[in-house]
């Protein structure tokens, strides 16, 4: 699982270009700073303040007043700037964000998502995915293609909507997939899957690639 | 000059049974405990609760929570407190908790609105969602926002890290969050500091939140711990 | 004419209370600073962006970076804070400044206000002045009670508005007025004058309160 | 990382004719002069500026005014700008000036909300005035609003007081003005600056532009004088 994880942020994080404003969800998401390529240096956001985040405070050497939108202690590069949360989002919904990067429950060929309402749980809030994945100017979800067998990509979404019509790209451990205007398009698969496997764990039509590539 | 410099408890004993109360923080960093502690010992009751989140148990709300003052909670998420959903799942009408859900962004941007005298805005944020449900929908070039209505509250307990006799108020770090819009939202704003210093040693460039929001001061918050 | 002036400022000046915050228009406004009672010390916010504006810079001392609205250069108070222009229209549509104080063309009983387009004049803009009338808490219109022998109080102003319903107080070298629900209420009277003739100066129906004391 | 620091003549080589431009400043205090200056020298025509007011003859946008390069400005304050009144009468079309007056809190607002991804707000600045001609009226609670849309540009010149490498900047006293809300609301963001110091040197809490917004910098900027 682990390993499926980092294979996930791995290729995520090729999305990502030098300079890029980025702000990476919690869980698998915060993994995608780890596997930068050489020369891609990124600015991360983080909702609760901070742009320019560094990666997480060594043990005993924590600035108490400096947490990230997780709620652990974490550094911040040189040239980093702290913010209130109006001015956080107003660089989030206007577009400032180039990519952010986070889970799902469901995700369909519209591009609508649906990851803050698990059915029987409590509903925990939106929190601020809701302005995230409208405001960001490429929207990535990286998660596992399915959920215990359950398909995650579907027609239409059955839970109720985080935003509509806002997901660019979905990376999962089968594939990368892009939303587009004729539906969900596979570009790359991983070559331990069929193309056959990948349509059945897909719980719509799924747009195979002429141009399908191995996913590495 | 009004001495505007009180202990949490001199400060909290003007919050009534049934206030609105903006408290500000992010997971409780940047939320003044001081006075969130004096609230719990002054005890009141059917408070109207305006919070990023519910943080969790024993810290920030969440010890209001605790005790049983909050009868509405208007926050972003609560998830992280499992108290949360005790309360919005009880039988017992005088525990029951009614939760508003907004989002992050929405909700910081309503209370920056009621403080700076808008009616208003309009934001992509929800549209087609659950969020939209009872608001008006306008679209402005060929887009659709959401009218989103300003939020104010009669209190607003704010958390600084260098306060000046005046108010003037600097925070530190990632505990700016939403103290700033919530000391301009209040009709009564309450600043929990941990450094309190004479008018003038603040550079004027610096300066966060004006002294003329500020009515009370109270010195002696702590940092923020995990 | 500058002894009115100053007449006028003083009376004005008896209204600002300790800590009050007070954004002064340019010219006769400005000079309300001068006649603070002893023990009134008020915050003067400039819309440029100051909270906490001090006197005018002395020759030689100037702070090349620090203009008020007026572009003159001034002082800071300790306890001063600069700020955008957004954030400087937050504070003052917000209700955050106590007073604001202004020149008139035109007030009339309703309350409304004209003070931007003088006929036959380039229009110059309203600058910050419709948003402090409908933002200030209290609004006080400083002014000589005629302009060239011509009515400026109203029953309807005949020049643009600056906005509707916002004038609390007028004061004039004649007398001090109030603006109420049922009309223009004459509260103080200049002893150099008699009632009649402030009534002749005044082109609504003028109301005397009952309890009408001189104005000192 | 790519580096930002340019000459001004190189800054402004991107703005061709017909180019939307926010300037900061108020009264030209807060504008960047040596860009506009290489703006001049560039000599692109048929501008759209906004600015909070038109300055005076020589000096911030009134050397565009005078070189004739304003087709449209956008501003709340004209009137110490004879020029302005000149070219807005004149019969020569090509000289011709429209002149677009906005309430400045609602001004600055616009551009905040271009900045800010808004898609307008509900002011009551300008109701029952000329300056509601053509809007669309809200009521909320029982109170008029004017809806007031977003404003953008194609480009922003700002003027910075300390700019790092990476863009981040403050301003000193009231040069921050427009500054600040412009950097946000523009494709393409120029500051000149008066200061340029490594990347480190601005404290994270003190910086008010993050170098997010900043496209281009250029230092050699002057203090301003009356």
């Amino acid at each position: 699982m682990a390993d499926l994880r980092d294979f996930i942020a791995k290729r995520v994080a090729k999305e990502l270009r030098d300079g890029d404003v980025v702000n990476l969800g919690i869980g698998l998401p915060t993994l995608v700073a780890n596997h930068l390529p050489e020369g891609v240096n990124i600015v991360l956001q983080s909702e609760n303040g901070i742009m320019g985040m560094g990666p997480a405070a060594e043990p005993g050497k924590e600035d108490v007043d400096i947490i990230n939108a997780g709620a652990a202690y974490v550094t911040v590069n040189p040239g980093a700037m702290f913010f209130d949360s109006a001015t956080s989002f107003g660089i989030i919904r206007g577009g400032h964000v180039d990519a952010t990067v986070l889970g799902a429950l469901q995700v369909d060929k519209h591009g609508n998502l649906a990851n803050w309402i698990i059915p029987g749980k409590m509903v925990p809030g939106m929190g601020g995915a809701m302005d995230l994945v409208v405001g960001a100017k490429k929207v990535i979800i990286a998660m596992l293609h399915t959920q215990k067998g359950n398909h995650k990509i579907l027609d239409e979404c059955t839970l109720p909507y985080t935003a509509i019509n806002v997901v660019d790209m979905i990376v999962t451990e089968m594939g990368v997939m892009e939303v587009t205007p004729e539906g969900i398009v596979l570009t790359e698969i991983n070559p331990e899957y069929t193309v056959d496997q990948v349509k059945e764990a897909t719980g719509c039509e799924l747009i195979i690639s002429p141009d399908l590539k191995d996913m590495i | 000059m009004r001495n505007k410099i009180k202990t949490a408890d001199e400060a909290v004993s003007v919050i009534q049974d049934g206030a609105s109360i903006m408290v500000g923080g992010f997971m409780s960093c940047g939320t003044p405990e001081i006075l969130i502690d004096a609230l719990v010992r002054k005890n009141v009751k059917n408070l109207t609760i305006i919070c990023n989140d519910a943080g969790v148990p024993g810290r920030g709300v969440g010890k209001l929570l605790t005790n049983g003052q909050i009868k509405t909670l208007i926050a972003s998420h609560v998830g992280l407190n499992p108290e949360v959903a005790q309360r919005m799942n009880t039988d017992n009408e005088d525990e029951k908790l009614e939760c508003i859900l907004v989002p992050q962004g929405t909700l910081a941007e309503r209370i920056r609105a009621g403080g700076a005298g808008l009616g208003g805005f309009l934001t992509p944020t929800g549209v087609g969602t659950i969020v939209a449900e009872g608001k008006q929908v306008l679209n402005v070039n060929g887009k659709d926002y959401l009218l989103e209505l300003p939020l104010r509250a009669d209190f607003a307990l704010i958390r600084g890290s260098v306060t000046d006799k005046f108010g003037n108020t600097t925070y530190n770090g990632t505990t700016r969050t939403f103290n700033p819009m919530m000391a301009t939202a209040a009709d009564h704003v309450i600043v929990g500091t941990c450094e309190i210093v004479e008018i003038g040693e603040i550079d004027p460039n610096n300066v966060v939140t004006s002294g003329i929001f500020v009515d009370t001061i109270v010195g002696g918050e702590e940092p923020w711990q995990i």
